[in-house]
Parts: structure tokens; C-alpha cells; sequence
């Protein structure tokens, strides 16, 4: 295949699907328990240096346990998917974990602003990064979720994101068109947060799917937290609800309000004047390390983090919040 | 003095130029108010995309997120970031609303570095969805103060296409026929594109505005329309809606 | 892009995503209500020497009443997608409506055997044909359904399959290993069964989606069937549940039991005696002829052919059947 | 005499290979039933898929179409054909089950036409989902009656790739290292595929057959393993579950 450009993007994780079918071959798809604690899923299933992809967009269904979990772990020289991600990026570069980045939105926090912690690190060059947009990340997720090399799109083509991407562009057999492909990243690990799943990993999931589907299917290790454990039974009920089936699961972690300070669509809004404090804080090193120290590091899991930040109470005024979507100030009908 | 800021004004003529009917991708702030505007007041038909998966939203406030709850409330689907983008690219997209640091006289968006890709002096957030929409999408909108940094000669990074280096360069680097950038909304000014060039130009002038003004304030030459309106002023029911039902917190048009 | 092999199966609907584009371009795409008869719909919307494609698999969430109002308004020369295909080929054979054909899976009728007229019929010679596998025929629909001109997989190598097909082997610019490129199909008009849509087509189904998502997103025009409306504001209540949007609609028609003699999941079974019959007749073209003006030719519309046989008694006991599975005979609890 | 007859050897037999905790795609009849009375047996924790989308159901009948709603019958989950088929692509999946009007030395297997494809003398269904599970599951496995027209020399069709031409060809043409034809469950042997050539292998003979039996109802020359057992005649206890938990009516041991 005559590749007429190609960009100068690193490749940071597997897109071979050969050696991903390897892999899953030895994978356990057996319906098995797989609760555990937030602590002991990261501990087995998050390693140093590996490629991790988070799921949600934004600060909306992400799995932010995880993230704690991670720095208070020490992971180090992570390879990071940045499919607009937001306070999940900012976490991880609080505990400069990550080493090497598929951009596509990174380092802000949308409306909210810039963090300025994730911008200095990412302007220290401790980083190596390849561009991608948003739907450029989807597809390589998507690709190697479907078991194949790349997918073909008609973006990138004539900008600088494609010279510094990992994409490459070739002419269409069938039109003679020139076409874009980029190639599957196969994560290590992903960490997605749901609403409900079953011990055994059957999770289903309301509100918008980002490209959670796909990332559950092409990471060779995933870590589902769920804001409520199912019985088995209700999944069997109605099968057309699951969205992750069971044997792309590794850990299942109960994790209630688990993507605060986030937004879960259905449960509770975004805690805004806590996104706003990590931003102030992050103006100065020295403060940032306080910080993280009482919101993190000195924390023991994810329920005194929440504790510390108002318990049932705050969350209580976050899920009013949420489900008065529609009925606050001046509306349509 | 006006009885209106800059900043409402840029969206109420952003909001007139959506036709009823249509369909848009946005993100959060001024974009989304001028679709909030465009179909509380003349297009009331305005299918409105969220690129992380919310279709047809009645927006009951401004996200503060392109993935928020209100970015799919009371909508017609929740879907995902691949359904968005290839409904774009399938061509069933007319209008995205986009910014960036930079801008070039092709319309091309720089959101990822300033100074060089490999030690940049400022790094941005990069594409997210933008070069996306920019390839796919029929009408790329832009909306952006008017500054001789920002409106560039030399582009430090094309994070997002226009019309790449002119003439027919888009359409033969492969992205979609007949798409592309279509105006630019300023504090000064509206801009559109001549057709064979593909070289931004004048096409209405603000109240208050001259020519100059715009030039001044651009680090390339610009191309005047033979004939330059001026940019009607907000209409007052516009303004009405705008300040009691798109924004009443002033969260966008409180920075004008 | 070199092409290392190319299958000599014949492009029998478009492939290129920029006609698609200047189509979808004038698509009307505002909410508007679309209900109308299914007589009407095909009168407006299924034209001769359209390519045409059905969703469901096999007898299962099939748009029954579409296929025989297609016979009765005469249709020729339709090109059609052989996915799984089972008894609305049947049908549409029995009324030598098609031309051409992409072919998975046709002429038989599963567990059931093979229709003795259909394979007649592919027999003949009047059936221009190329080969595919399902696989390959979802992934020409996911590509139309994406935009692009193709996607890729590690199907069809080696195999006679390919060589009739319309795909072509290429070396994978990102790992050197060969891969198979298969084209997009864009077909014409498809027809779905759904179980509730709203006037506009927001459309609700239950139970495996097949390829029917992206069939709905692939084809320039598309008609629902439904077996229930459903008010919009039930939609608008919750849209994590809506599986196919409005704006791809061209028209929505209320039928009900619009799958039998299939299955319709959740609804009622299929009509096993019904689908012999049929089977039966078709032995003898004669007694074809006769069976298909008693069942479809002289009949005014759906309702009227549910009514022959045996109307709503005959539909509660079928649905008595869909209800009782897992309830019947021996089997584990 | 047997107290059973050769579809329940069969399925029985095919039934013993499939591994507790493996994994599954079966389409209806024969294939259906061996998996059906594995997972009442040995085999409590095998997932099965289905390809039009059913996702490890608690199959209460024998389907009747791979489509129909027992195949998600207490499912774990409703899906789609690109999800089930990537599934397997992916290299979840370890075991399909196909069949074929004509199969040839290497497992290659026929499903399209008797005769040229231009004039076909007869047209079959073609491949459905039969070249996908080839390609993609790790261990094919067939179940067909044995004879010369049917195991042949000259296969007129390649609809589902076997080992092709044997040897390395099949990995060569770009299928999944590692993955291909495993068994051949016929009415009088089960046979495997020799590791170089790649060459159909007689590993078993049923009761009451000889090898010489096998040989003469097939057209082409069958290696034999260095040792050939005799397949195990079917449990009590599995030819119990069978007739009254898998196939109560006899739709498919009624054959045998």
C-alpha cells in the first residue's frame, strides 16, 4: 500500500492486532467474580509504564478512583490516550505519571480554563506527544476494538495535526481519493466508570457513550468502577441494556459517586467550585503539593476523599443539581 | 453609545446567520448561545450536535461542558463521539462554530502550540474536535477577537483546516468538496471567503468600525467585498432573549 | 494504494462518499411528522432499479409488509443486499423484483431448509451477482454508514469468496501484513422494523440490533416500520434509549405484527406453519402463483394479510410463544 | 447393537472437545446441540455467541434461526454482527462450529456453488458468517456425513478458508497466525489436520468402523495419525441430557 505521507507521530502502544489476538487467547473469559477494592485493581492491573486510556469525555462518567489511586500507587512513565480529557489529565499529570501522550484535548478543563500544572508539565518536555483529533482517537480505539491494523476517515488530510500525528494518507483503491488512516492503539489498561454492573463485569451505562464502548473492547486490561453493583439476574433480564459485556472485564470496584468532582449523568452534576480550587492551586507548585496531599495523598480511599469534601451531604446538593436540569432560572418549555 | 457590548453583538450576528432547518455542531460558549439564539428567535428547526454524543438537546442552560447532562437533555438521542463525527462526515452537518490562537488568511485554525510542535513556547489543548469539524462540516464558522497576533501571516501550526494554502489546495489534499470555512464573526467585523482564492474578506463592517480598524488589527491583507455592509446592530428582541433566556447569568456575554 | 488482489464481484450501488455527501446535503433534516401508509411510503420512496436493503436477520425484525407492498406496486430490477437474508428474499423473489444481489446469505430459510423458488430464481441467470460473507456486507454498511470509502478486516483472504467479491487485498501500511479492503454500500432506500418510533422516526428497539444501526445511517432513504407509535415526548424522556434518529427518516409506518410470519423478540414468535407453507407452495411455480395472489397479490394491505391469517387470535397465540420461551419443556433454571 | 445413534455419536463427540471455560460461536442444528449438552456436562462455564448478535445466552430451546429470540435468551447481553464477528476477530473466540456441501483436504469448505459461479448447476446460500468464524476463531470444527462427493478432491468453491493450500498458505494469505480447521467430525471418524502439510489426518474411528470405511467415502487420501483410538461411545449420561434436556422433540438426533 503506497503511503503518499505519513506523520512523524511516535506510536505508543501496540496496533499490531496479531499480537493483540495473542493476548486475548490467554485472557480468562470465564463469568467469575471480579469485585475488589479500587487499591487492588490499580495494584494489579495498572503497571508502570504501561498505555492507559480513561473513559467519560471531559469531567463527565470518569472513573476519577482510579486516578487517586494511581498517584497514591507512584505509576510512573504512563502512556496516556488524551481523548479530551480533562480533570482525569490533570490528576495524572499532579503526579507526573505520565511520560508520553496521544493528544487530541488535553490540559484544559473546557469553559472552566487551562490547568495550569498539566500546561507547565506538558511545556517541560517530559513529555513525548503525538497528534490526533478527537475522532482520529476514537477510530484508533475503534480499530483495534473491531481486531484490525486501522481504520480509514477524510480529516487531518493538509493540516499540521496529521505531520505531527500517526496517521497516514494514501490513495483509495476503490475512488481514487486520497484517504487518511490511522492505525489501532491497543491500551494496556482502561479504566471506565458506569452506572451499574454485575460482579461478574456486565455493566450498562445511560446517557452518552463518548467511545466507551469501543475502549472496553480494545484494552487488553479493563477496570470497571460502577457507582452500584446489580444482581446478575437484572442483567440477564434485559440483556439489550448491557453495554460492556463481562469477558472484556478484569476488575469490578464499587465506587459510589465515583466521578466526582464530575458530572454522572442521571446521579449527580459537577462539584464547580472544587474543579475551581484544583485550578487555584495549580497556579503555584508549592500549593499544588499541599493540596494534593490533602486531597490525595493523605486520603485513604476514595469514600474519605468524599468525606473530606462535604460526604452525602455536598453530594446530596450535587444531585439536586442534576436533576433540576430543566427546571432551574428561565427555560423553554 | 450602543445599548449593546461586543460580545452580544458577535453572537447575534453569529445567530442570524443559521438558517432554520439546519443542523450545527458546537462546543460551549459564544457558539452555543448564538445556536440557544438562533432557535429561540428565527430558527426554531436548528438541530443542534454535541461531538461527545448529544443530539437534538433542549438546552435548558449553556453547558459548562461539550459532554455535560445539559448536552443531551430532553434530547432526541444520547449517542457517541463516532455517530457525531460520521454524521458530519457523511455531510448531513451544515454549520461548526470554531476558535483557536491563531488564525491565517485561509482560514486556518491554530489551537496546539506557539513557537515550534517539538519546544513549544505555549501549548494549547490541540484539536479536540475541531479538526474534525473542520473537515467535515459544510460551513466552518469562526468566532474571534480581532488582533494583529492572533490574525497571522505565518500560522504556527494548522491544528485545524481552512483552505489550507488557497485556490483548490483543500479539495485536493483529499477532505470533503464543497466544505470549509464560511465567515468570521470579530469585534470588528464579518468575513467571508473569495470564492477563487479562497483569501479572507471584508463583507460587513461593525457600527463604529472602519475598514482600517479591521486591517490595523489583521497581520495579513485582507480582501474587501465590492460592496461592505454594515453589520446590522442586535435586534432588540434578540438582545431580550439573549440576556433573559440564552444567558441570564452573563456567563458569555458578561465578557463583552 | 496497491492493490495486491481484487475480487471480480460488480459495484452494484455507490461506493464514493462524496455522491453520498452532495445527497445527504439536501436531505430535509428538521422535525417533521413522516407517518403515512406503507402503500405510500414505497410509492414515494422504493423506486425500480433501486438498490435496496432489509433490516433484521433472517425471519427476525423484518419489515415484512414492505416487501410485499413492493411486490403489489410491481417493482423491477432492484439491486439487494443479501445479509442474512431469509424470507424477505423469499418474498421478493416470488415477485422476481431483484437484478443483482450482494450476497451472504440467501435462498435459505435457516434451520427451515432452502425456498425451492428463490433458488430457481438465482439460478436462472437473471440475477447478476457478487459474493461476500455477513461480516464483509456490515462492514460495507459501516463504512457507508461512517462516510468513507471502505474499512478493513482479516476476513475472505484465500477464498473463492474474495475472488468474487468487489473487495481488494492491500499490504497495511503500519504493520506489512495483508489485509482486505472491502467498499462502502450505499444502498438506495433500506426498510427497518422497529419496535416504536415517534412521528418523526426517533425509533426504540429491543434485542440484537444486527447491522440495522448502521444500515439506517447508510442508506439514502429510509422507511420505518413500526409495530407501535410512541408519543415524542417519550423519546425526549429518555434518549439513551433511542437507537436510530429522526433525521435519517423518510417515512414511519405504524404496522403491527409488521415481522410476521418472523419473530419479532419480545412481541411474538414466527409462524412456523405459515413459513412451510410457503416453502411448500413454492415446489410448484403454479401453485406459487396461486399462493402469492391469495397472500399478497389480491390483498389490500399488512392488516388485511394478518386478517387471512387468522388475525389477532392467531397473533396471541404466536405471542403466547415469544412469552412462554424459557418456560417450555425441559431446561435449566 | 448401539443403544444410540451416529448424530448422537456426533454431537457427543464434538461436545467433548469443547473445553469448560472456552469460548463459542454455533449457528442452529448439530453444532447448537454439541454445545448446548457441553455446557449441561463438562462444559458448565462455555460462552456462547451467536452471530446476528446473541451474547452467551441460557439457551432453553434449540433456535431455530441464529437470529431468533432464544439466542439471547437470558443473554448477558442483546448485540450486534459487527460486535459478535470483531469479537472473534479480535481472538476472543475459540471455537466455531461450520459445515459445508463440499470440503477438501485442508478443511477448505463449499457453501456456494456446485459447478462454475457464472452457471451455477447448483446455487447453496453462499457464505454468511461461515468465512467470517473461519477466518477469525481460533479452532474450526466440522461436523458432516462422510462420503466421496462430499469430502472431495477438486472442491469447486473455496467459500470458507481452511488451510487453503496447505502448509503455511493460509497464514501467508493474511488469515490470523494460529488459527484454522481443528476437527472433522464425520459419521465414521474424527479427523485433524497433520501440523506441516496441513493435511486432513484420520485421530479416530468410531465404533464399527475401519479405517479402510473412511478412506472409501472420501475422495481424496487421508493421512493417519501414528495411533488412531476409537472414539469414546457416547456417556449415559450424556446421550440422557441430550434426548430429554437438549433435543426433546428429536429435531436433530431424529436424524441420526
Amino acid at each position: 500500500m503506497d503511503v503518499l505521507e505519513r506523520g512523524s507521530g511516535e506510536f505508543f502502544a501496540t496496533h499490531d492486532p496479531e499480537e493483540a489476538r495473542q493476548f486475548f487467547l490467554q485472557k480468562d473469559k470465564s463469568l467469575v467474580a471480579k469485585v475488589m477494592t479500587v487499591k487492588e485493581a490499580v495494584e494489579r492491573f495498572v503497571q508502570d509504564s504501561d498505555y492507559i486510556a480513561i473513559g467519560g469525555f471531559g469531567a463527565n462518567r470518569v472513573p476519577v478512583a482510579i486516578c487517586h489511586e494511581i498517584l497514591r500507587q507512584g505509576r510512573k512513565n504512563l502512556g496516556f490516550l488524551g481523548h479530551t480529557s480533562t480533570h482525569d489529565f490533570q490528576i495524572l499529570c499532579a503526579g507526573e505519571a505520565i511520560d508520553r501522550c496521544d493528544i487530541a484535548y488535553i490540559i484544559g478543563l473546557e469553559a472552566r480554563g487551562l490547568s495550569p500544572n498539566a500546561r507547565r508539565y506538558m511545556e517541560s518536555g517530559r513529555v513525548r506527544v503525538t497528534e490526533n483529533s478527537n475522532y482520529t482517537l476514537s477510530m484508533r480505539i475503534k480499530a483495534a476494538a473491531m481486531g484490525v491494523p486501522f481504520l480509514v476517515s477524510r480529516n487531518l488530510m493538509g493540516s499540521d495535526t496529521f505531520a505531527k500525528s500517526a496517521s497516514a494518507v494514501v490513495t483509495c483503491p476503490f475512488t481514487g481519493h486520497r484517504v487518511v488512516l490511522h492505525p489501532a492503539i491497543y491500551p494496556d489498561v482502561a479504566a471506565i466508570h458506569v452506572h451499574e454492573a454485575d460482579v461478574y463485569g456486565n455493566c450498562r451505562l445511560r446517557g452518552i457513550t463518548v467511545s466507551d464502548l469501543d475502549l472496553a473492547r480494545a484494552a487488553k486490561r479493563l477496570i470497571i468502577t460502577a457507582e452500584r453493583l446489580l444482581p446478575a439476574e437484572e442483567i440477564r433480564r434485559d440483556p439489550s441494556l448491557t453495554a460492556i459485556p463481562y469477558y472484556l472485564v478484569d476488575a469490578v470496584c464499587e465506587v459510589p459517586y465515583g466521578s466526582y468532582p464530575g458530572c454522572m449523568p442521571y446521579e449527580y452534576f459537577s462539584d464547580e467550585p472544587h474543579l475551581r480550587e484544583w485550578l487555584e492551586a495549580e497556579e503555584d507548585p508549592e500549593r499544588l503539593r499541599a493540596f494534593l496531599e490533602r486531597t490525595i495523598y493523605s486520603v485513604s480511599d476514595f469514600s474519605e476523599y468524599i468525606e473530606r469534601q462535604g460526604g452525602i451531604a455536598r453530594m446530596m446538593e450535587l444531585r439536586r443539581m442534576e436533576l433540576l436540569i430543566g427546571q432551574e432560572g428561565c427555560q423553554d418549555g | 453609545m450602543a445599548d449593546y457590548n461586543i460580545m452580544e453583538l458577535m453572537i447575534c450576528a453569529a445567530s442570524r446567520l443559521l438558517e432554520d432547518r439546519s443542523t450545527i455542531s458546537v462546543g460551549t460558549g459564544a457558539p452555543c448561545a448564538a445556536a440557544m439564539l438562533a432557535q429561540k428567535t428565527h430558527a426554531p428547526n436548528l438541530v443542534i450536535f454535541f461531538e461527545a454524543g448529544g443530539v437534538a438537546p433542549i438546552l435548558p442552560l449553556m453547558p459548562i461542558s461539550v459532554g455535560d447532562s445539559r448536552t443531551f437533555y430532553r434530547g432526541v438521542m444520547a449517542s457517541g463521539m463516532c455517530d457525531i463525527m460520521e454524521t458530519c462526515q457523511r455531510g448531513l452537518v451544515d454549520y461548526c462554530f470554531l476558535g483557536g490562537a491563531q488564525i491565517d488568511r485561509y482560514g486556518n485554525l491554530n489551537s496546539t502550540v506557539i513557537g515550534s510542535h517539538e519546544h513549544p513556547k505555549v501549548r494549547f489543548p490541540g484539536s479536540g474536535g475541531a479538526n474534525d469539524f473542520a473537515s467535515y462540516c459544510w460551513r466552518t464558522m469562526v468566532i474571534t477577537p480581532q488582533d494583529r497576533r492572533r490574525f497571522t501571516d505565518r500560522i504556527d501550526f494548522i491544528t485545524s483546516p481552512g483552505y489550507l494554502s488557497g485556490g483548490d489546495s483543500r479539495e485536493r489534499s483529499g477532505l470533503p468538496a464543497g466544505s470549509g470555512p464560511y465567515r468570521v464573526i470579530t469585534n470588528m467585523a464579518i468575513m467571508d471567503f473569495e470564492e477563487s482564492s479562497k483569501r479572507m474578506r471584508v463583507i460587513s463592517l461593525h457600527p463604529g468600525y472602519r475598514l482600517e480598524d479591521v486591517q490595523a488589527n489583521c497581520g495579513f491583507e485582507l480582501l474587501q467585498a465590492d460592496r461592505i455592509e454594515e453589520t446590522p446592530r442586535p435586534a432588540p428582541q434578540q438582545l431580550q432573549i439573549l440576556r433573559t433566556r440564552v444567558d441570564p447569568d452573563r456567563y458569555i456575554i458578561g465578557r463583552g
